[in-house]
């Protein structure tokens, strides 16, 4: 079986009519079924472009991306992406915001409705379905916009910053609700997020990114004692404190290291 | 305490609906006063011989006059056939322009390609036209709707397009990435965006429709309000112009109402 | 009418006026049914847009000033109009004064302002004949306003433009019983007999209807003798249908004007003289390139026939 | 590798800002060509006697034309008068329109009560309000500006208020928070925002402008191209209206142009 | 003197067409000058809500606002507001988006922007300051919009999660750049977060709310000893991980002890 994503020397670079500017260079990445991936990295590292290129958003300037073996030439159903703000639809509810998803691919029906309806009852959203977006906090439309989401029930996820506008309890619960689903159904995803800890308490693998260009700068296994725990727990693993800190110095470098070598004014 | 609170709550919400109410009621009495201001100075200005009594007629003589045709009925005639070209002209206008510019969104290059030819489009005068219209729409019915509609859909094209182009990338994104294709992007996510444009677009339309279809019957009809403005002018009966003139107004006001009816089912249907 | 069934012909006016009184005439007493003839009248205001019916087949017969035919004659047309049926014989305009001029000479106008027709079309030409025939040089001895449209002539001198204006009917008589002034002189009677509107069609049509003109103008021929036989007050009733909302009394003061001055024509028939008339009118107005042969244009067979039979049909 | 790295960078910004180079001339070749099209079809046309060529002309005729009215200079005076009052009835339109949108946008409360008015206003055929036109404002340049302006107001003002309460609500309570006062709100947020929206309502207005003079100048004028063409149809002359409306076209296409230069000028500049 | 903020049992109520939903009530509050409080509450607590009464943004149903002893009527220059969203002018460079307070007080001047440029530098966007928000990544908006708030020098501050975009590091660097400013210059503020090791880290007073409607279910006191460290030695101050600990357990209470009685249909 081919893995899920593989990208092969991906470049980007984003052209304007100034400047041109390398957002992620040379990168290389395999991701195989089942795995759950963060990637971290300093704010501005790439890591919203790399997803945008996985999803098919964008396309790189250079290198292969390849989603399930096939070359990626546009969205497809089978990539579920969230993005890093809501983008809800102001003009409809809550519950049709997050069947958009079904509905763009035919298959909404009442399951459906009923199914993304039950999973906004357990993101705490019980009642708000016939609301609209201007009527909810910021949190619950980050909510609202995981579920839609989640809902098409897509084989890759790929979720960029889902938890950040979120309480800390909400936050556990969600990261629980949303590995434990996707470990379930085998799924596999790719997890953005700025809080190390909930990388390493949710995935089988962080990769960390370094800036201008965004590179890879190391990759890190987490151990199966911490991978195989749910998110709940997995922080009080052993060896969890001791990852969190070489994650940590190893961000705080790649943090520093930056230089804006990646420019061109033209 | 939550009996009270949620009473308490039902009396803002009341308030709230009323107070919205009463400012409707506002508006609407301040427009009524204006409308009777207006009537009223235009007769005393009439009376009093501030204005030309022969050009600008009276309201009395004006409302005399539509009286009288309402009751030998050739108001009815003349109305029936000026609304079935303006609903004609509306809805045509509306759709080619809409399509149009769903056209023009589709395709960047067309878009670039049909700009200024558009921009040229739009300003021939129309009514210089109009033998080119006889000639190829013969001296009826078509020739009136193409008047219309060679009014009507430019500016519905690019007020349309306008706010196509408006929507926020990143609502198609989300659209994109949730697996939908060009027109469902179109029909999911550009279309309700724009809605509030193209609904006002309509209203823009209503009176534009009017000015066609009137501008169209000066040129070839045997009757509707429009040949009674010309022919009013011709016999030199200013009364007839500003009865039809009175009744246009009143027409497109109903015509704009229904609307902004239908754009409050659909918004509530939404 | 025969036993064949009635032929529909599809005539535009130029405009709406008790000027072409003889047409609704014919309408409104049924001389054209009684030819076997259905006609369907149609406004299409303006000459230009009548011509283009006409010549775009939208339209069978046009009523229209017969300058304009000479004019599509000038830009060279495969399918000429053809003239065949005369209804007014005069310019309908007339001199307006604010003020009454009870011994009205000519060059009272000098240093005046005049509110004249616009430029190109029939009445203005007419009005510039008189004019130089009066001696007056419009260039230099009065402020000449022409450019104002048809339709709003008389609302610019309503509105205090001008000392002097040409207006056609009835606004004249509406502007006397108004009290705005008098009118103190005739184009049609100064600028003389002229082909001034007729009924044309195209040579094709012609060719292949001849049988239905022939119908029409015999209809047209009946209609202009009823005129001539009866009072402005008959014939006012007569058109009534066809100005439902104007006053009787304005109707009937246009009218006699107009019949009083022999605009109307008594027959169809475009004789020689009125035509090299309309040839000297318009090239004074510059707008001639070469003078037209009557016989180019002008067809007077169904009209002379047409006035015979009426001679002894009476 | 950094050198390499950028000299890949430069060599990517070149090619893409030569694709866009590219498209552009290819929007100008197919535009090019069209035009071509255009007048090689109407040419044949009107030699081939697929149309009739009085009442269509033909290009060579109206070249012609055009030509010998340059050389005898009586072009440039026509000109010159129409544009005159296009221009001002251009800049006098966008200004008032886009004022009177201020000004609704302002008071919400005034917008709610004109609101049925502006679509009454709108869907009076301006043309029949000539002798209004000509009584108030005499027989002249200011009629002809009055007429354009009675024609591209009420579009400029629905289009841009829509744009006005298009504004996103929350740039405003930024703008607010940081202690604009409503002026600043206008000029700093509302304004700018709806910047594209103006912009394209410029680009409607200069045909709209357009259409205005010319119908202006049906109604009074004794020189300028809605006078060429109102004479042209009484001569029967359609080679003087063709070439009239041609003028038209490219001169209105030149003012467009100007139109999408100032908005480039002010785009950069923001 | 009086007290910065005072809230005086305020309650407000969104009112829609179809139904009014309670957001806030009876809500009491004073915060004296040169405190830095933090509200943290479960997502849809009403923290927002509570933001932009004080800011002015919005009139509350019932109840008194007093900023520096005044009635609040509506925003003013004095009280500095970063919402929830960076909403960033798109059309407006990024320094001209962070000196936009001192234009619209008429206080932009070569040393305003001078110093506003350097503060985009302290918060890692040196080089952005001619680049337009599309071409910034999340993290980078979020940090415009701090600088925005704080380029006015705003004797009130209102934070809404000003670091929830951040990554590890760039948030501990601007936590501590914040509160020590604020410090020095001796402001007050309102700080809004998820985060509760941030909440107790920063501030000198931590107000926990309950939801539906939104009420203050526990206030809590930072001692001195964690409220006068900087941020980023607080974490390890003694005391730090009980307080962490107790504030935990009672947000989790705050958060299930939902009920949705602030709703009415009609
Ligand atoms: N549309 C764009 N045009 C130009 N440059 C862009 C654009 N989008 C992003 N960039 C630049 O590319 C780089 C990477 O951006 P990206 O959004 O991928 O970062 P990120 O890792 O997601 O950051 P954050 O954690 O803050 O969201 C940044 O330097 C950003 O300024
Ligand atoms: N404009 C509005 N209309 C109606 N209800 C609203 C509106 N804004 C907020 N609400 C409701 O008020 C409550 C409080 O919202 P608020 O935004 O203040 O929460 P919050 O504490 O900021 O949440 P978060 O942490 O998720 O941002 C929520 O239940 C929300 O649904
Ligand atoms: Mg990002
Ligand atoms: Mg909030």
């Amino acid at each position: 079986m081919p893995p899920v994503v593989e990208l092969r020397s991906v470049t980007h670079a984003y052209l304007g009519d100034r400047e041109a500017s390398l957002a992620v260079e040379d990168l290389n990445l395999e991701i195989e079924q089942g795995e759950f991936v963060s990637l971290v990295g300093p704010s501005g590292c790439g890591k919203t472009t790399l997803l945008s290129i996985i999803a098919g958003l964008l396309q790189p300037s250079r290198g292969e991306v390849l989603v399930n073996g096939r070359a990626v030439s546009g969205p497809s159903p089978e990539v579920g992406y969230m993005l890093q703000q809501d983008y809800l639809f102001p003009w409809r509810s809550i519950l049709d915001n997050a069947t958009l998803g079904l509905e763009l691919t035919g298959r909404l029906d009442e399951a459906g409705r009923r199914k993304t309806a039950d999973l906004l009852a357990d993101m705490g959203l019980k009642g708000t379905e016939r609301s609209y977006p201007s009527q909810l906090s910021g949190g619950m439309r980050q909510r609202v916009a995981l579920v839609r989401t989640l809902a098409t029930d897509p084989g890759l996820l790929l979720l960029d910053e889902p938890f950040s506008a979120l309480d800390y309890q909400i936050k556990l619960q969600l990261e629980d609700l949303v590995s434990e689903t996707l470990r379930q159904r085998e799924k596999t995803a790719v997890l953005v997020t700025h809080d190390l800890s909930e990388a390493i308490a949710v995935s089988t693998r962080v990769i960390l990114l370094e800036r201008n260009p965004g590179r890879i700068r190391r990759v890190f296994d987490i151990p199966p004692q911490i991978a195989d725990t749910p998110p709940l727990y997995a922080r009080d693993q052993p060896g969890f404190a001791e990852l969190f800190h070489t994650l940590w110095k190893e961000m705080e470098l790649a943090g520093t290291s930056a230089d804006r070598a990646g420019k061109t004014e033209g | 305490m939550a009996a009270s609170r949620s009473e308490w709550l039902r009396s803002r919400h009341d308030e709230f609906k009323r107070a919205k109410r009463l400012r409707k009621r506002a508006v609407l009495a301040v427009q009524g006063i204006l409308l009777v201001l207006f009537f009223t100075l235009w007769e005393a200005a009439a009376r009093l011989g501030w204005i030309d009594r022969l050009l600008f007629s009276s309201p009395s003589k004006v409302f005399r006059q539509i009286y009288a045709n309402m009751v030998d009925g050739s108001l009815w005639h003349h109305l029936g056939v000026t609304v079935g070209e303006t609903a004609v002209g509306f809805v045509l206008g509306t759709l080619l322009g809409t399509l149009l510019a769903v056209a023009i969104w589709w395709s960047p290059f067309l878009s670039a390609v049909l700009d200024p030819y558009m921009v040229v489009f739009n300003s021939m005068p129309k009514v210089a036209l109009g033998p080119i219209f006889i000639v190829m729409f013969g001296a009826g019915f078509t020739a009136i709707v193409v008047t219309t509609l060679s009014i009507t859909i430019i500016v519905t094209t690019l007020v349309v397009y306008n706010s196509f182009c408006g929507v926020d990338p990143n609502l198609v994104k989300v659209a994109r990435s949730l697996g939908a294709n060009r027109t469902q992007v179109f029909f999911k996510v550009i279309l309700p965006s724009s809605f509030p444009a193209i609904v006002s677009t309509l209203k823009v339309n209503v009176g534009m429709s009017w000015v066609g279809v009137i501008v169209g019957e000066f040129l070839v009809a045997k009757s509707g309000l429009g040949y009674l403005i010309i022919y009013g002018f011709q016999v030199f009966n200013f009364t007839l112009v500003m009865s039809s003139l009175i009744i246009i107004a009143f027409v497109a006001t109903t015509m704009y109402q229904l609307v902004v009816y239908i754009e409050k089912v659909l918004v509530s249907r939404q | 009418g025969g036993k064949s069934e009635t032929v529909k012909v599809r005539v535009g006016e130029v405009t709406r006026s008790v000027f072409y009184a003889p047409e609704y005439v014919a309408l409104s007493l049924g001389l054209f049914k009684q030819e076997g003839l259905d006609v369907e009248l149609q406004t299409i205001p303006g000459g230009d847009k009548t011509m283009t019916a006409l010549l775009s087949g939208a339209i069978d017969v046009a009523l229209v000033g017969s300058e304009t035919s000479i004019y599509v004659y000038q830009q060279g047309s495969d399918d000429p109009v053809i003239n065949f049926a005369q209804l007014t014989q005069r310019d309908g305009t007339f001199l307006f004064a604010r003020k009454d001029h009870p011994n009205f000479n000519w060059s009272e106008l000098k240093n005046s302002t005049f509110l004249g027709q616009r430029k190109g079309g029939m009445p203005q030409m007419a009005g510039a004949f008189t004019l130089k025939n009066k001696g007056i040089d419009t260039a230099s001895d009065l402020k000449l306003i022409q450019n104002i449209e048809f339709a709003n002539i008389a609302s610019a001198f309503a509105s205090g433009t001008g000392d002097y204006v040409q207006l056609f009917e009835p606004q004249a008589s509406i502007f006397e019983r108004e009290g705005r002034g008098k009118v103190i002189a005739s184009f049609g009677v100064e600028s003389g007999y002229l082909p001034y509107t007729v009924f044309m069609s195209k040579k094709s049509y012609i060719g292949k209807n001849s049988d239905t003109v022939q119908k029409f103008t015999n209809a047209l021929q009946k209609a202009q003798l009823w005129v001539k036989k009866h009072s402005p007050g008959e014939i006012a009733d007569a058109v009534s249908p066809y100005f439902e909302n104007t006053d009787r009394d304005i109707v009937i003061s246009a009218i006699k004007r107009y019949k009083d001055q022999d605009t109307y024509a008594q027959t169809p028939v475009i004789d020689d003289k009125e035509w090299n008339n309309l040839l000297d009118v318009m090239d004074n107005a510059g707008e001639l390139k070469e003078r037209v042969p009557a016989g180019k244009i002008v067809n007077n067979t169904f009209a002379e026939k047409a006035q015979s039979a009426a001679v002894s049909g009476k």
